[in-house]
């Protein structure tokens, strides 16, 4: 897998394709693999590929830094690759702006790529290697979250007191987000100030209200949020609770259909709830 | 420093005696920003008024919280009031302390103390707002009117005669409409075609008036005052400037087989036709799907007859494009279909009275058609399966109407007059005869109608039967209506020669699409909505869109003509300025924050917001921002709840308001 | 000879501390990859081994990532200012590794400069550090280049070694660590044989050479472009301490608060005029950097890091400064 | 699945040829039936016009039964018993001292938690494409001219599955299976079944209309779905073409029968054959 | 400055209910239960917004910041919409946010949703009514109220 990658980025790079290739590098095994943005062709030795690769590295396209190197080429796997898809559907990117050089993934030794259907990238301009993708029922994908909403309401409020009490809003979820790219976001602004930027319990609640709600029918379940979260926060079962609801009420999973319509700023006269009187 | 007045309102009693006005006052004098709170026993008044005007001057207020009735009873009033006072109007906020307080909370203190928080509401929002000047929008003085029946040709040729150009789009081969089809009038039984025949000739001739027929409107953009309209003109297949009009062509016409659209299937027309001898414009059109040049490649007799050679085979649909002011829509209406599902669960039944099955069973709008001199029997009432003159005719009302069970919940208001009209054209042709009507009630308010009805019993001998049907069947070449006749108290089965049924009044098809793109909202059965029941019944909340006719609710001609006239008027109003005012209540988008996600574009319901590129000073992009256009913009505020990075705020609900709003009730 | 206690002892021992209404800080299991340092709420809850190191810092004690400075109340036309009052809350920080407990002693400068921070000093005096030497180090430790080590006392009024079989060596450093443990230790024999510090090393001297004439390098962008521009290194280092003052309420009442703050947020340096002087991260990152290695040690004659590696640990993208200053090394002298 | 069952007078009395016939076609599609333990006259007969309390308590106590036993549902194959017992339902639904007082009465506390349905919902609660997968033959000899009677759809406020001047659900079902049904103009109509003691010259004149209307729309059998109708028509056929010399030879099938025959059942197996008209 | 409706009388608990309706339809529903004098509890206080499609999911978070024991969410029925679709939009909006209320352990139960028409005073009334009686049931929400105090230094 590693020659072929390696090769491939070589080639892009080397006939003028692309600018640079975001992938990963990495100094030791004892140290998770991080991204690098190799612009010469004689550097691709520094790109790795190992079941440490988790980082989702969507972001970097969006980065300033990163954009400024030029066209760029970048490794994504069949999971990360759905970031993509909604950035296009949000006028982000330009996907023909993009190489976009998918890597077929066994698993990263994550619960979730045990229920992941995504093995295989679909939308990659290269592909390496090959996996198969395997439906994945949505009791199956959603299980952790459905064990957490059985429990009663009091409980799930005593689990997020605990777990937002120890948030210190470094936004480390939000700037490893693929999908927040706001210029400004909304805790940055004031006048008025829509929620508090302190990280007291309050504040907490309002900031992670309205990070998973903008992520509502967007989020495509990298999980690098609670990857990054220095609090061990599960940011996954808020966002999987938007996505679910958004597959069962409206049929839509975020970023396995680039010519599907998104959730909101869309609506259907069908729309069925039980809840409005 | 704020320096905000507070004019707290007694309204005689109504305020008063749950609400205690003074003590309401002196709180309300304590909130932040407040300069002055007083009361007056009635605001809204002359000295009432004159008292806000002059302390604005006194106090140099710049913020006015007026705590009487709802803003929707009085907002403009005192704005205007303090516009008076120089004072931007848009600086004047109401706290609700009538309807939806004194008038019901009884406890006092209770309602004293929720008065204040109302106040304290108002206060806290009006410190944010900001003068606002209204949005000018220039005019272009021409009138697109949509549906050429006799709603729509009122309309057009009002306006055209006060020296406005209009265009008319009609989706059928001639204007007329359904009036067009109708025999005589009630209640005066005027026929219908030479009243109306005129006035098609009028608009054909009219030089303020461009014609589009078998035309349909493809799509609107722009806004009020600054429409752009793209109609879309079916082929016709016919030279239209060379056609004479001489009908050599749709005599020879070997294809006759196809049902007349005109006379509801009682008679057959031709493949190249116009829909009836008075049709305006008075040339022939060929039906795509009829004709056997066009269907089988085969024929072209027409051609070799036509000597003004105005055959087109290779005819196109043509799209015009037409820069417009202000759009009136006529669609007017259409039967509904007796027996047949609409497919959206709303109307079900009927099938029991056999209508499609038995030939017999007729709607009114064909009994009209062959009661008519021009009509498929030539003004003879034959029926339509053997010829037979009917001795024995039953009328049922509302069919589909008023039923909540399996119709319509509404009442289409005219079938009562219809029915007492057919009854006497029936007697007046066929003397021998016996007409029976099955009603609900009689509804027939309106000058000279309930004489007419009376008419129709009693000189006319119509036997009216207050009873619902049940079914029709056919047994031995007649109907067997039976029915109840509940004054009477029982059964009742009638062999009839002939049914006729008073199916309800629904919109026209397509009238829904139609109001998608013009923005004008519709109600659960697909009529149009008005701005105001009472107020503005012409005016919808597109601005720069009216409607009159039948498109708007079940009508007759002359309140159809009433309501044309109506929004004709409404027209030239606003074309009686140069410039159009609109509300300054909109959105607008801090382009510096936006990320250019476009999900205000994707949610806004009036098209209002544009993709705008930011450049750098070289020119290079830097990015794509969302860009509202005030023209278009109607203040809803979709937008604002979508926008994530909330880059998009709206003047007179903008995000500071409302947050100070809710965080003065903390 | 030496002072041990067992673990049972010190469990007692936080017990009748909680009793005393006494706040005590401890490395608590969140997950079973997570360690942090928590308020504990019963004498079971908290490590006194097998972790590394937690994933927050113990400033929190005397730094709270959120205080209020006074709160207002608007009654009618008159303003009231109530004032926070001073805390008096004793606190005790016990089984803090010592790279966090050092840091303690370069975070007084600060709060001491010009004007003295009357709510930290306090905070600082009411609180009592007992730190646990360490046995193990991991990847991104490096303290043995900033001076510290595995058995550092800087900071620390006491320090424990773990002896095995539940038992602690107590070193008392300071009059509160002896006061602390007075009468609850006892003698014996064992000491705790010294443990290596971390191999991962940066060479600080020569980081200071480079640093004077590093400003207007080219390279910065290469060393630091993977940077996400988080708070996640700032929060969970021990010595950072920068923070925002915000107004938080609304017309009526509300508070002026102070947050934490981190430099590699973009709106950092952002003025109100929307100039932003450091507008790329590789500025931020550079200055992280300078200030760590540079300009702290100039003001105040201390690295403002204390080789803890948090910064790195914590970091999404595993930057924080020991790969900077390694690349900065890398790239040369 | 398995549903409760109400048999009721006529489907153990006189007519235990349609018992025979829902039994087995319902066997064939899966539908286990759990007879109601000491069930009792649903009130049809004389109840309601004697005693609007009695008329409500006599199905109550059945709705009781079928609640004690944990039935969600309750088949009652013979119109005027489910729709009894749906009317019954209703009204305790929509009145509080009645549901206590009739509680009271029948010594069950009734809630009116269990469904009723009669024959035709139980095919539309399977499902009509199930059915039609299931079945192995056509019925495509069959133009069975669909014969509700006066209570399978009314009163419209209570029984809400069909159209009731003009009902379609037994036709779609027919044509499902292969059958082509004729429209006609009988298809609510009285059969009389409440004169059958009182003025059988009524109940024959109706009975000769309702099969006049059927052959003349091309019908060549009926299908009912209510024990009373099926012997007015098929019992009492001989009479009527005796009274009025007239040669009706219409076999009068119950749904269940045309269904059954679908599923590739014998006709002995539905009970067609004890039929007082049978297909030659 | 507390504004909860509390009664000095009795001292019984009064739910502080925040309304957020739209302009066209629940506003006016509103004012017409009180041109009809229908009375209703004086627990809730209404903001009025143009559209329920400018109703942003931050202010119900906000009302129970402020300390509301319930918010009250209204606009025009499906398809009455003065702005023609700002209710549908606002529908999507509700039936995602709910779940996430759900998913956080906020009492689903404090946010209420409806349709009220102008001409639906009757409906307003009842509904305040109903709202309120249960939110006094449900007593204060202290869950939320302990998340707004400020932590202790």
């Amino acid at each position: 897998m590693l020659q072929p990658l390696r090769e491939t980025c070589r080639r892009l790079l080397d006939d003028g394709t692309v600018q640079v290739v975001i992938g990963y590098g990495q100094a030791m095994r004892a140290v998770e693999p991080y991204p690098v943005f190799i612009t010469d062709p004689n550097d691709v030795g520094q790109l790795v590929w190992n079941e440490q690769c988790r980082t989702n590295l969507v972001k970097y396209l969006l980065r300033q830094e990163i954009r400024a190197l030029g066209k760029p080429a970048i490794v994504v796997k069949g999971c990360d690759e759905r970031a993509l898809v909604v950035l296009e559907q949000e006028s982000q990117i330009e996907r023909s702006e993009i190489v976009v050089i998918g890597v077929a993934c066994d698993g990263m030794a994550e619960a979730r790529c045990e229920v992941c259907d995504a093995h295989q990238p679909r939308f990659a301009d290269h592909t390496i290697g090959h996996a198969t993708n395997k439906e994945q029922s949505a009791e199956r994908r959603y299980a952790h979250l459905a064990e957490f909403q059985e429990r009663p309401i009091a409980d799930r409020m005593d689990y997020w007191k605990a777990e937002l009490e120890r948030c210190v809003k470094c936004y480390a979820c939000r700037q490893s987000c693929p999908l927040c790219y706001c210029q400004r976001c909304i805790v940055e602004k004031n006048r008025p100030a829509v929620l508090d930027t302190s990280p007291t319990l309050k504040g907490n609640f309002a900031w992670h209200i309205v990070r998973a709600f903008h992520l509502a029918g967007r989020c495509v379940g990298c999980d690098q949020c609670s990857r990054v979260c220095p609090e061990g926060i599960d940011l996954r079962l808020l966002n999987q609770s938007m996505a679910r609801a958004s597959e069962a009420s409206f049929g839509h999973r975020s970023g396995t259909d680039p010519q599907a319509e998104l959730v909101l700023g869309n609506f259907s006269k069908q729309d069925q709830e039980q809840f409005i009187r | 420093m704020a320096r905000i007045g507070v004019f707290t309102c007694w309204c005689g009693e109504n305020i008063a005696r749950n609400v205690d006005v003074q003590s309401v006052a002196e709180q309300a004098a304590q909130l932040p920003g407040v300069r002055c709170s007083q009361t007056h026993k009635y605001m809204c008044s002359d000295p009432g008024q004159k008292l806000i005007r002059d302390t604005i001057a006194a106090e140099r207020l710049d913020g006015v919280v007026i705590a009487s009735c709802s803003p929707h009873m009085h907002l403009k009033t005192f704005r205007k009031a303090a516009e008076h006072a120089d004072l931007n109007p848009y600086l004047v906020e109401m706290a609700n302390v009538r309807e939806q307080c004194s008038w019901v909370h009884s406890q006092r203190s209770r309602a004293t103390a929720k008065a204040v928080d109302l106040i304290r509401v108002a206060v806290a929002k009006v410190r944010h707002n900001r003068a606002l000047e209204p949005i000018q929008v220039p005019v272009t003085r021409k009138v697109l009117v949509v549906g050429g029946g006799v709603a729509g040709i009122q309309a057009a040729l009002d306006i055209a005669d006060s020296g406005v150009p209009v265009v008319l789009v009609e989706r059928e081969p001639s204007i007329g409409g359904k009036m067009a089809g109708l025999s005589e009038t009630f209640p005066t039984l005027d026929c219908s075609q030479c009243i109306l025949t005129p006035r098609m000739v009028e608009v054909a001739q009219h030089p303020n008036i461009t014609l589009h027929t078998c035309s349909e409107v493809e799509q609107v953009e722009g806004y009020v005052g600054n429409f752009r309209v793209t109609i879309r003109k079916q082929a016709r297949y016919i030279d239209v400037d060379k056609c004479t009009g001489c009908g050599q062509c749709w005599n020879a016409c070997p294809s006759k087989k196809t049902p007349s659209e005109f006379d509801y299937g009682l008679g057959k027309r031709t493949a190249i036709y116009t829909p009836f001898p008075q049709a305006v414009p008075a040339r022939p059109v060929i039906d795509r799907d009829a004709c056997l040049r066009l269907t089988k490649g085969r024929c072209g007799i027409c051609v070799k007859k036509c000597q003004a050679d105005a055959i087109r085979f290779d005819d196109q649909d043509e799209l015009v494009s037409e820069d417009i002011g202000a759009i009136i829509v006529a669609t007017g209406y259409q039967l509904y279909e007796i027996g047949k599902p609409d497919g959206q669960g709303r109307v079900t039944g009927y099938g029991e009275y056999g209508y499609g099955r038995y030939p017999d069973v007729i709607s009114s709008l064909q009994f009209e058609r062959l009661v008519s001199a021009s009509g498929p029997t030539g003004g003879e009432i034959r029926r339509p399966s053997d010829g037979a003159v009917p001795k024995t005719v039953v009328f049922i009302s509302c069919v589909g109407s008023r039923d909540n069970a399996k119709g319509l919940s509404y009442c289409s208001k005219i079938c009562c007059m219809v029915n007492a009209k057919h009854t006497m054209l029936y007697k007046h042709k066929v003397h021998d005869g016996q007409a029976h009507v099955f009603y609900m009630d009689i509804r027939a308010g309106g000058k000279n109608y309930d004489e007419f009805v009376r008419r129709a019993i009693e000189q006319d001998g119509a036997h009216y039967h207050r009873g619902r049907v049940s079914k029709i069947t056919q047994e031995d070449g007649r109907l067997i209506v039976r029915g109840v006749d509940t004054l009477a108290g029982e059964p009742l089965t009638i062999a009839a020669d002939l049914v006729v049924l008073a199916a309800a009044m629904r919109p026209a098809t397509g009238v829904e699409d139609l109001a998608q793109k013009v923005n004008v909202g519709y109600d659960e059965f697909g009529f149009l909505c008005e701005s105001h029941p009472k107020l503005r019944p012409v005016e919808t909340n597109a601005a720069g869109v009216f409607v009159c006719g039948a498109c708007h609710g079940p009508k007759d001609i002359p309140e159809s003509v009433t309501q044309a006239s109506a929004a004709a008027a409404k027209v030239l109003l606003m074309f009686s300025r140069d410039r159009l005012y609109r509300e300054p209540e909109i959105a607008h988008v801090q382009e510096s924050a936006c990320a250019g996600c476009f999900a205000c574009r994707r949610s806004c319901p009036y098209h209002a917001i544009d993709p705008a590129e930011i450049r750098d000073r070289q020119g290079q992009l830097v990015r794509r921002v969302a860009r509202v256009n005030p023209g278009l913009c109607m203040g809803c505020g979709t937008c604002v709840a979508l926008c994530v990075s909330k880059s998009v705020d709206l003047e007179g609900f903008s995000e500071e308001q409302v947050y100070a709003m809710v965080e003065s009730l903390r | 000879m030496s002072q041990i206690i067992s673990q049972p002892a010190i469990r007692r021992l936080v017990k009748q501390w909680l009793r005393e209404g006494k706040r005590v800080v401890a490395p608590v299991q969140i997950r079973p990859d997570l360690v942090s340092y928590q308020p504990v709420r019963s004498a079971d809850q908290f490590l006194l081994d097998g972790f590394i190191r937690p994933l927050n810092s113990i400033k929190e004690v005397v730094f709270p990532r959120h205080e209020q400075l006074f709160q207002y109340r608007v009654r009618g036309k008159q303003i009231d200012l109530l004032p926070a009052p001073l805390p008096d809350i004793e606190r005790i920080v016990l089984a803090a590794r010592p790279c966090d407990a050092a840091a303690l002693p370069i975070l007084d400068h600060v709060f001491n400069w010009e004007s003295r921070d009357a709510a930290y000093n306090q905070r600082r005096k009411l609180t009592t550090v007992v730190a646990l030497a360490c046995m193990e180090h991991d990847a991104h430790c490096f303290c043995t280049s900033l001076g510290g080590g595995p058995d550092d006392t800087r900071g620390s009024d006491a320090l424990l070694f773990d002896l095995g079989d539940d038992t602690l060596e107590v070193r008392c450093v300071t009059d509160k660590g002896q006061n602390l443990f007075a009468g609850q230790t006892e003698s014996s024999t064992r000491t705790a044989p010294s443990v290596p510090g971390p191999e991962r090393q940066a060479d600080l001297q020569q980081v200071g050479q480079q640093l004077e004439q590093a400003f207007e390098r080219s390279d910065w962008a290469a060393w630091t472009n993977r940077c996400l521009g988080c708070g996640a290194c700032a929060f969970g280092c021990p010595a950072c301490h920068c923070f925002d003052m915000v107004d938080e309420g609304g017309p009526t009442c509300g508070a002026r608060v102070r947050n934490w703050d981190a430099c590699q947020f973009g709106q950092f340096t952002l003025h109100a005029s929307g100039h932003n002087p450091r507008s790329a991260q590789s500025q931020r990152q550079r200055q992280r950097i300078y200030h760590k290695f540079h300009v702290y040690p100039q003001k105040f004659g201390e690295l403002l890091c204390t080789g803890c590696g948090n910064c790195t640990r914590n970091c999404p993208v595993s930057l924080g400064v020991l790969p900077v200053l390694e690349a900065m090394q890398a790239e040369g002298a | 699945m398995e549903i409760g069952y109400y048999p009721g007078c006529a489907l153990h009395g006189s007519s235990n040829d349609y018992e025979m016939s829902v039994r087995a076609c319902l066997a064939a599609l899966g539908v286990r039936l759990r007879e109601l333990d000491d069930w009792i006259c649903c009130g049809a007969t004389a109840a309601h016009s004697l005693n609007h309390k009695l008329a409500v308590a006599l199905p109550a106590r059945n709705l009781g039964l079928a609640e004690r036993d944990g039935m969600e549902e309750l088949l009652a194959p013979c119109p005027m018993c489910s729709m009894q017992l749906m009317k019954a339902r209703r009204l305790l639904f929509a009145n509080d001292a009645l549901q206590q007082e009739i509680s009271a009465i029948v010594e069950l506390d009734v809630r009116g938690t269990t469904q009723v349905c009669n024959l035709i919902q139980i095919f539309q609660q399977v499902g009509y494409e199930r059915i039609q997968q299931a079945a192995t033959q056509q019925l495509g000899e069959f133009r069975p001219a669909c014969y509700y009677g006066c209570l399978l759809t009314r009163p419209p406020g209570v029984v809400q599955f069909d159209d009731c001047e003009h009902p379609q659900s037994m036709e779609s079902l027919l044509s499902e299976l292969g059958a082509a049904p004729v429209e006609w103009n009988y298809k609510t109509e009285c059969c009389g079944a409440g004169m059958t003691m009182a003025n059988e010259a009524t109940v024959l004149e109706l009975g000769h209309r309702i099969l006049s209307n059927a052959a003349a729309h091309g019908a060549n059998c009926l299908v009912v779905a209510c024990p009373m109708c099926h012997v007015n028509l098929d019992m009492k056929q001989a009479a009527i073409n005796q009274r009025y010399s007239a040669e009706h030879d219409m076999v009068v099938y119950y749904l269940s029968d045309l269904v059954g025959l679908a599923l590739g059942l014998a006709p002995a197996a539905l009970g067609i054959p004890r039929h007082f008209v049978v297909r030659k | 400055m507390n504004t909860a409706a509390s009664d000095p009388a009795n001292g019984e608990f009064e739910p502080k209910i925040v309304a957020y309706v739209c302009n066209w339809c629940t506003y006016l529903g509103a004012d017409l239960a009180g041109t009809n004098r229908l009375e209703y509890p004086a627990n809730v206080r209404i903001i009025r917004l143009p559209c329920t499609g400018r109703i942003d999911f931050n202010l119900i978070v906000k009302a129970f910041e402020i300390g509301a024991d319930a918010v009250l969410v209204s606009g025009c029925h499906p398809g009455d919409c003065h702005y023609t679709s700002g209710n549908y939009h606002a529908r999507r909006r509700w039936m995602l946010f709910r779940e996430l209320l759900a998913t956080l352990g906020i009492e689903t139960e404090r946010v209420h949703f409806t349709w009220i028409s102008a001409a639906e005073g009757k409906k307003f009334q009842q509904l305040i009514s109903e709202i309120t009686s249960t939110t006094r049931d449900l007593g204060p929400y202290h869950a939320y109220r302990e998340i707004c105090e400020t932590c202790e230094v």
